[in-house]
């Protein structure tokens, strides 16, 4: 019906993959969009410079949630490396809908909120919390 | 749509009255369609409204008539210029019925005359431990510049809380004031809860306590009759954009004597009567806040606004967005199971209805209804500590003017319908 | 007409050039008549400049279209007005060359963009004995708010003298740097004397004795090209309604690293990341800076304008206003006598001339010329301070554009004529 | 030719009247309009209640100089109370042109320089100087 709320769109939303704690990540950080108040903790387990295990958390609107869901699912098993490389454009296809400029903050929130985890763990520290820039709330 | 149209029929006729069915014809946006072909179901009207033929023609005449600059040009079309915005500044007064039009200040928005008011009035007159009051339920216009200013000068802010159905708690409004605040500063309606504030009761307590109120206007002005001095405001702010009127113009309107104490707050032309190199005169009011070349067109454009609503006579205004209120609360409880909404019964309130279907994010609801060319809100409507207060990330928002007819709450509720439907296939 | 028309023919034809006469069709007012029903002689362009169909159109499609807030709705005429909007600063920011579309923040006129300059950078940046560095050309608009800005910090102003020929006085520029000012601000083109400023050379000067440069291009954006990367400044501001865009839109451009250590200036919706009660975050640049709902139909104009000028080439413009400029001081010379001109001898100044005739004050000139259509500026043009220096109480002043034709220069001297033969009967 | 410049406004303005000095004024104001650069010293010598003597100098538009010399003419030998009860309308009426909007300021910085001239006498001062506020400049 809706080219944006596919039935795997709903699915992941309802059922999303990897949401849950993780007891000891090596990386973690929690993004947030204040303009939606979408809000996501990603937990990454990463040894010998691959991403082992993946948890996110977090409340939010369809896209997010739906997008954190494939985006974990996607990076478990890569290096970090890999994970560094991927682009907004790499999640957008992931995703397979198209997503107008509005939507956008939310579609990108789980890539963003990884890197920044990445990031973090690269400069030595852990669990920092920053929000997301709003283009104009 | 049929379903759900009987309900209509039922809102009784009575003699001041509006007709939204021919008001429509005035709003040339009405009559445009989606990229599905959908018609424009507006409902987003606390965010900016739509602009009748009369305020774009306002501005377009200036544009291609008379577009030159105004005070100062001794040829006809700078004289037709400055006789326009000096008659809209006088149309804008007797909207609110200011004593006189020189008490007016045209501003760009609301947010420009709140900011006005804390650089030039409270820079001069807040200080060390003098406490500014707000309520929790201030849209971010009127909370961040005070809270710069409380910062800046070392003073406090206190609010007045609000109870879970969105009304002031004027007890504790009460023992406030035994604070002895500078400045009392509130929002005549609320954007997000459509509660109207009893703004006479609240400024007569300030004045009582020996402070000076601040009215936020911005979704008073639009929708229900505003009288500055039956109110016995100090200062009253709002913007032409939510009026039908142009965005960019504004106003503020405060007391003469005010006016005449303050420092100017943009320097610049045409608010100076004489400059020197290292020293200048200010002009007189409302000039003294008028710095540069204003945003001429759209202050022609508000004082159209101003002409057109008092034409179509605010209260027969508020008499249709009341009924709107109340028949969009009763046949969105009726027809999409679950919903919550926010804000006080019925009753009192303005053309505002801000809710949450459980489960589902309200982006996600403002998404699917977009298909439909439906168009509300959704977020915190610049009212973050609002939501914070009820505990919520964001809700959706159906909002109300004129041109709203009782079809459009209609096809909301099926719209939301098909939300739910789609979210739980 | 038929004496003085001669010399028209007289102008080469180049390469890079604009054709004034085609240009008018695309300025509805052009079109218009006066109340005699004498055709519209426009030559005040310095206070305002005419606005052709393509920025007329872009208000008026937003306004009659797709009127809505921006970036905060997710239905499709938000999206569309955001996207506009944003598109006009891209095209705002291609004018002027700035390297990043988010270093424009959109603001009402030069007078505002100033004022937020003085405001957020310079509350922080001025302090006791800080010397702020201006010329005797300056407008009010940027004079006055650093007038205020070191009464309040207890700072000092210092002047760059001019010549008799309106040119700036290097010598004593270079001297004052040794006071290490904090701050060098000057016109780019004086609206007055029509002076071109070598703003690269003031601005390497600058900060080579370590000082910020701001730079008011109110009179340069709408005439010649501007690139704020070649000149190396700091800040640079212009109005929309100069360069044929809409009342209400204009820009402060300033490098992204100032932008992002400056404070707010107004505060409210839009301007914030997050809220609470007591206190909140700041959104990214230029958000930061544009608070509460913007003149979303005006900037959207501006946009327009910028894309309309750069469609005619600046290049194109900077040539066409030259000839006029050197026509007018020719044709005005011959053909009255005793008229006085002020500024720069023709070579490198803008399409503006100020003048007086003997005995006849400039207001009596300005009215007697509107009677035949032709519309000048008659005063102190927002520079008391110039007119000081040069003993005027007040001039006349002719200003020219795009749509300025060599015709309306002979319409000029010819009324010109009639005004000293009436005061000389 | 045109209405504004009439003989007698252009007249008055070549050769005013009563433009001069007072040895003695009892009376006397600088008034101004910055805007145009009108600038227009009224000099009074009353005595018994009645306008015996009265000058001006300064420069400024034809219209502003012209409504002067005639205001001059018409208050000599006026009361005080006379000449206080003057109000725009009549000036405008002894000047006998149609003033335009914008040039008002013009036209009655003479009854307005007078004015302030018999209030500060008045009020027992002289020869303070006040400029005219402006309706935007
Ligand atoms: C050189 C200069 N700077 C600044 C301004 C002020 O422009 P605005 O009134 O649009 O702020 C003007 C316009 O009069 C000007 O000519
Ligand atoms: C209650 C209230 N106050 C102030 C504002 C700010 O209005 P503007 O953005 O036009 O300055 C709004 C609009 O969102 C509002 O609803």
């Amino acid at each position: 019906m809706d080219d944006l709320y596919r039935d795997y769109i709903l699915e992941h939303y309802r059922r999303p993959h990897n949401f849950g704690v993780l007891d000891q990540p090596t990386a973690s950080y929690e993004g947030s969009n204040p303009l939606c108040g979408d809000r996501i903790t990603m937990m990454l387990g990463i040894s010998d410079g691959v991403v082992r295990e993946v948890a996110f958390t977090g409340r939010g609107c369809a896209i997010s949630q739906a997008s954190a869901s494939m985006l974990t699912d996607e990076i478990k098993g890569k290096t970090v490396e890999e994970v560094e490389k991927m682009t907004p454009e790499d999640l957008l296809d992931l995703i397979g809908i198209e997503i107008s400029p509005a939507r956008l903050k939310c579609a990108l929130l789980s890539l963003d909120t990884v890197a920044h985890a990445l990031a973090d763990q690269a400069s030595g520290q852990a669990s920092a919390e920053e929000t997301q820039p709003q283009p104009g709330q | 749509m049929a379903d759900t149209a009987t309900p209509t029929a039922r809102i009784r006729t009575q003699p001041a009255r509006i007709d939204p069915h021919r008001i429509r014809a005035d709003f040339p946006i009405l009559a445009t369609a989606n990229r599905f072909g959908k018609p424009l179901v507006y409902l987003d009207s606390a965010a900016t409204s739509l602009k009748p033929k009369a305020v774009i023609e306002a501005v377009d005449g200036y544009n291609s008539e008379y577009s030159s600059n105004i005070h100062r040009g001794i040829y006809e079309i700078a004289e037709r210029a400055t006789a326009a915005y000096e008659a809209a500044r006088v149309s804008t007064a007797r909207l609110i019925n200011a004593p006189e039009a020189a008490e007016i200040v045209f501003v760009r928005n609301a947010t420009e005359a709140i900011n006005l008011v804390a650089y030039s009035w409270g820079r001069r007159n807040i200080g060390r431990g003098d406490t500014i009051v707000l309520t929790e339920m201030e849209h971010h216009a009127n909370l961040v510049p005070w809270q710069v200013l409380v910062q800046e000068r070392d003073g406090d802010l206190e609010f007045i809380p609000i109870t879970d159905d969105g009304l002031l708690r004027l007890e504790v409004y009460e023992a406030l004031l035994h604070l002895h605040p500078k400045l009392v500063a509130f929002t005549h309606v609320s954007n997000m809860l459509g509660t109207i504030n009893p703004v006479r009761e609240l400024t007569e307590m300030a004045h009582a306590a020996g402070a000076l109120v601040l009215i936020d206007g911005a979704q008073a002005v639009p929708h229900i009759p505003v009288d500055v001095q039956a109110i016995g405001a100090d200062f009253y702010v709002f913007s032409g954009h939510k009026m039908l009127g142009p965005t960019g113009s504004g106003a503020l309107w405060a007391r003469r004597e005010l006016l005449e104490a303050m420092p100017p707050f943009l320097a610049g032309g045409d608010m100076i009567r004489e400059v020197h190199l290292r020293r200048s005169d200010w002009n007189e009011i409302p000039y003294k806040f008028e710095a540069g070349t204003p945003d001429i067109a759209a202050e022609i454009g508000l004082g159209a606004a101003a002409e057109y609503l008092m034409g179509l006579g605010m209260d027969a205004i508020r008499v249709h967005e009341q009924e709107l209120a109340r028949y969009a609360i009763e046949t969105l409880r009726r027809e999409v199971p679950g919903i919550e909404m926010y804000g006080p019964e019925a009753g009192d309130r303005g053309g505002v209805v801000s809710f949450n279907l459980p489960g589902i994010h309200p982006h996600d609801v403002a998404q699917i209804l977009d298909r439909s060319g439906i168009c509300i809100r959704a977020g915190h409507h610049c009212t973050m500590p609002l939501h914070e207060r009820f505990d919520l990330a964001a809700t959706a928002r159906a909002s109300f003017n004129v041109y709203t007819i009782p079809e459009e709450i209609d096809a909301l509720a099926v719209g939301l319908r098909e939300v739910v439907r789609i979210f739980e296939r």
